[in-house]
């Protein structure tokens, strides 16, 4: 039984990695879960210069889902090659290193940075950020700024690159072939969906940056429409991210076209959900007496 | 640190007062692994509506018997109101860092509301130490149907408690803090576990007295472990603390009190 | 103590009304919700001509939230006007219709039709559907679109005017701002996000039409989100949908800017959530010693 | 059209087989006004997931007691097993529109699976009508397991019950479809409820024995009211039929069957 996929240049043993945010630097989850089972890991997002994050609160559960306002915190690219990324070293499973950046600049040197390093597998580049240059406005969210950060990523790096696309947009289709014809190798989605709470005791908002990131189960349909239009619109290797939590959420995304998926606010609340796919898949394969997880890619039936 | 995720078999749910419960488990990984002040992540059930697990304290440990002592404030502390004996709870946990154990003697733990939880925990283990008389125990609540059957717990292990009511039904008539003066010049240490401008109080007099105090914080924890970076309360030091990580339990001058 | 609001020129008496397409006709929630008691009647959607809509499976239930495809079911404007708005008149309550159309022309035709039509207090424009000279996208995803339909419902009715906008965009105050400036009364949002879901036992999409639109408790996050950027952008009163289930979800919206609520998946699995709200909404007032819900509108407080 | 918002008391929650429960509430005002094959939407909790109500046939109607029988299919279902004696239980009901009661007799009921629920609730009614003997009633299920108490259940009532299993485990070995032919010359009208494609079999077999048929749907739905235009199932002469307000019983020559 075969689960292994590629993803552009890159190998794995199996479709299933962590979504950058929700695993930590892997080793948090050490104890909990099998590191070495896993497709990849992808790491908290990295940026050059250490962030201390957003003030609290940080985190508020909305209905079968949560919304997240972190603020990018993140001990900054030297720390994580000297004190994180080591750690990891130990285990055969590829690391995969999510970047972010307030400037096209910023996210090229820390690609730049990052190339040489031994021990990391891909990487991801988190287009979700606000644009400080441009107003704030995400990178993620126009067309251009987006092909560009690609672009200037994949000229500072000859690491396979993953553009990690933002929901928060009119048309998916356009923003996957803006990074698909900058260069990426590849595209993960979906990032989180912009949302908002109110405690309405207090009359302030639950965040205090007033607006988050909503993830988990509750934006599962979302996220599956957008892989499904994604992958039929671009000739790179699509990753489904989206409210996966089950053995069941993660073949909906493959069979909609994705060639691999990531679990995010899953692991907070099961932390083996990830090996749990695993062992899913393979069984799933085994009771369809298929041999490849890639027959099952893309394998949606449409009537027409 | 040993931290697990299992299902645990309910052994008993006690109701100890009109919104206050006892949850007690058969869970040996947990008992023989954790320290007091640590926390663990309590899934309420199979619905993805509450979604996040909950994070209680280990409030007793005896033999394999782990006990939870909750309060229910919203849907995830009520569903877990509908576990009887022999249903079974996924429980992630021992986490986090508990209270110092071997620091000077004698000490003084201070309890408010909910955050009495720990301290029985502490306490038995305290005994354990055998330090010598302890100082009193100080425990607060709203009114005494939330406090008597805890009082009289720590009563039971051998404390002289001393108990505060903001109704005044049980014990001194105001904050449990307005009793700690008198004892502060005895301790060389103060644990407490409660409300933040309790905490804050607390911390503000050992600050004063110069004793050491250590608090237990409470955040919105979505992991419990360290990844979300969600958990977070401003430090003195500038930045922040990861309450799941760095805490609960910390010492108060690395909180930067609001 | 004073639940009224007003919508532009529409007085209502309270902010609580039905979603459209959610609440039939009315007729159907007649022995299980005080009709008489809503702040307003919004009817489902109607066309000009009676229209079939989808093939099933038409629903499934996601995650706290629901895929709908029906495709713009409806009877049609003359046999509403004589089936169904008569029966409504027993009610104090105002009526208002919900319209959609293939073209702009059609839109203005059916805007005409209701103009002169006894028993109609108001349009809700529903620019969600799909442009069918423009290769089916959506009116309401397009500024310059949005605003020609807007304009020739404007240009057609004396009626009060609310249009109604879409979620699937990257900019909801662009939308907003285009559909005000071609003379909407009031603003209503957010309508449906797109989703989708696969049955994984037989690999075929959950609804005939492959993608729905998500409601319910999931999307309220992405809602408030959106109300709340929405009502700093335009001067016209905003109207709050999505997820709305409880009094403290429709105090939310209230908070963020909204000047009315509708309720929309909540009736059906609770079918007198409205009116649980418009005692809910008296109750806080009592409660919190105010006398107008007006002084609940807008008082989002953000620690700067 | 009597309908009701409710909640309802649990009396009684019986385990037929692995997976087939009955759940009897307290329910007056549904026993008062509900006709056979009409049904209710029932909420199966506090929690947000499962969302919608889920539909269920009205299976018995005795005094004021309103029973329930249902398969534990996914997870509305699973939370309804949780539920016991003096719990209670939001429902809305009666819901759509029912069998023919008073056409001219003999019938002949036939039920499959969890199709049988609605066919208890009709035999009381034909009894009470008393129009003379009956023909056998025709149930069909995967094993005795899931039959076995229900069919006895209408040999008590004094019906002559022919079984079938998939398995042969109890009376005929194949389909309850192919008992009914030696049967259909002997009836003026067949009410049927069950899987799609016995209903399909059915409706093709009183096709052609010129026997009127009526059948009961199921299709997803999210109000049960006739307000979310969810529950279609193609209609014959075009367009669609709302299952539960133009049914769930229809007439099966104004389906479309696919
Ligand atoms: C380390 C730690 C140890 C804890 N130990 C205990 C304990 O021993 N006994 C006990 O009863 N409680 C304890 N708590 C608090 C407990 O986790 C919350 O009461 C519980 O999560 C509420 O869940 P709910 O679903 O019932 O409430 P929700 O519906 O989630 O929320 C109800 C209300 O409580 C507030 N709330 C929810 N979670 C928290 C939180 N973590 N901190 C502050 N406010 C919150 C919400 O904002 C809301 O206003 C502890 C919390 C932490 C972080
Ligand atoms: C008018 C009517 C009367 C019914 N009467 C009974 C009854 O008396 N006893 C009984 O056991 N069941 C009955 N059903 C079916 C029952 O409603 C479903 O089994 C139930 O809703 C499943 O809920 P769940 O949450 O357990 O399953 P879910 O987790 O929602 O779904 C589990 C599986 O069942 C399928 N499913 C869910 N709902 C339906 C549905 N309405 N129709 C077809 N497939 C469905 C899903 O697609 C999925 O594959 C009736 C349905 C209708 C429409
Ligand atoms: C607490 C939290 C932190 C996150 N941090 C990052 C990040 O640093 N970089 C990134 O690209 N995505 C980040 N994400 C987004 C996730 O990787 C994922 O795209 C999103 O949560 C949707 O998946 P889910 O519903 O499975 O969680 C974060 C999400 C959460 C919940
Ligand atoms: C079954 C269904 C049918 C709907 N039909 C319409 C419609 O005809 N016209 C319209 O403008 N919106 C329609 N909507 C959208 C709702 O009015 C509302 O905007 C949306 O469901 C979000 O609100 P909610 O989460 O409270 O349901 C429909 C929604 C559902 C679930
Ligand atoms: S709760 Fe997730 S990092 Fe602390
Ligand atoms: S279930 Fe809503 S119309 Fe039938």
């Amino acid at each position: 039984m075969d689960l292994s996929v590629n993803i552009g240049p890159l190998r794995l043993q199996n479709p299933v990695m962590t979504a950058s945010g929700t695993f930590g630097y892997g080793r948090e989850f050490a104890e909990l879960t099998d590191l070495s089972r896993l497709g990849a890991i992808i790491v908290k997002g990295i940026s050059l210069a250490p962030r201390p994050g957003n003030p609290p609160p940080r985190i508020i559960e909305t209905a079968c889902g949560m919304l997240n306002a972190i603020g990018l915190e993140n001990v900054g690219v030297e720390r994580f090659l000297t004190e994180k990324l080591p750690w990891l070293h130990q285990f055969a499973t590829p690391v995969i290193v999510n970047i972010l950046g307030d400037s096209v600049e910023e996210y090229a040197a820390l690609a730049a940075r990052l190339n040489d390093v031994e021990g990391i597998a891909a990487l991801e580049v988190n287009i979700s950020c606000p644009n400080v240059k441009r107003g704030g406005v995400a990178f993620g969210t126009v067309p251009e700024t987006a092909a560009e950060v690609t672009r200037a990523v994949r000229a500072a790096t000859s690491l396979p690159l993953i553009v990690k696309l933002s929901p928060n947009v009119t048309d998916i289709t356009l923003m996957a072939r803006a990074v698909e014809g900058a260069g990426a190798d590849a595209i993960s989605l979906i990032n989180t969906l912009l949302g908002m709470a109110i405690d309405t005791r207090s009359r302030k908002p639950r965040l205090a940056n007033v607006v988050g990131g909503l993830s988990g189960p509750a934006i599962k349909p979302v996220a599956l429409r957008m892989v499904w239009q994604a992958a039929a619109a671009v000739s790179v290797p699509v990753i489904g991210i989206g409210g996966i939590t089950t053995t069941e959420d993660a073949l909906e995304f493959l069979m909609a076209g994705a060639c691999a998926i990531q679990v995010g606010t899953a692991n907070f609340f099961q932390p083996n959900a990830t090996t749990t796919i695993v062992d899913g898949l393979a069984a799933y394969l085994e009771q369809q007496s298929l041999t490849s997880i890639s027959q099952v890619v893309n394998s949606l039936r449409i009537d027409t | 640190m040993a931290e697990f995720q299992e299902k645990y078999t309910v052994l008993r749910q006690e109701q100890l007062a009109d919104d206050i419960f006892r949850l007690s488990l058969d869970a040996p990984k947990i008992a023989a692994a954790a320290q007091p002040g640590q926390f663990v992540m309590v899934r309420t059930g199979e619905s993805l509506d509450p979604l996040l697990r909950r994070p209680f304290s280990i409030h007793k440990v005896i033999g394999e018997t782990v006990a939870l002592l909750y309060k229910v404030v919203g849907k995830g502390t009520r569903v877990l109101t509908s576990l009887g004996p022999g249903d079974s709870v996924d429980v992630v946990g021992p986490l986090g860092r508990g209270f110092d154990l071997d620091g000077p003697g004698p000490r003084c733990l201070v309890g408010g509301g909910m955050g009495i939880a720990p301290l029985y925990f502490l306490a038995r283990q305290i005994l354990q130490q055998d330090t010598g008389p302890n100082p009193p125990i100080l425990l607060g609540a709203r009114t005494r149907a939330e406090l008597q059957v805890l009082a009289d717990e720590f009563t039971e292990l051998g404390f002289v408690v001393l108990t505060a009511t903001d109704d005044g039904s049980l014990g001194h008539h105001g904050l449990v803090t307005e009793l700690l003066d008198d004892i502060l010049h005895r301790v060389r240490l103060v644990q407490v576990c409660g409300p933040v401008p309790m905490m804050r109080t607390v911390a503000r007099q050992c600050d004063r007295a110069r004793v050491p105090c250590q608090v237990s914080l409470e955040t919105h924890m979505a992991c419990g472990l360290g990844a979300c970076l969600g958990c977070t309360c401003p430090a003195r030091e500038g930045g922040y603390k990861h309450v799941c990580k760095d805490g609960p339990v910390l010492s108060a001058d690395e909180v930067a009190w609001i």
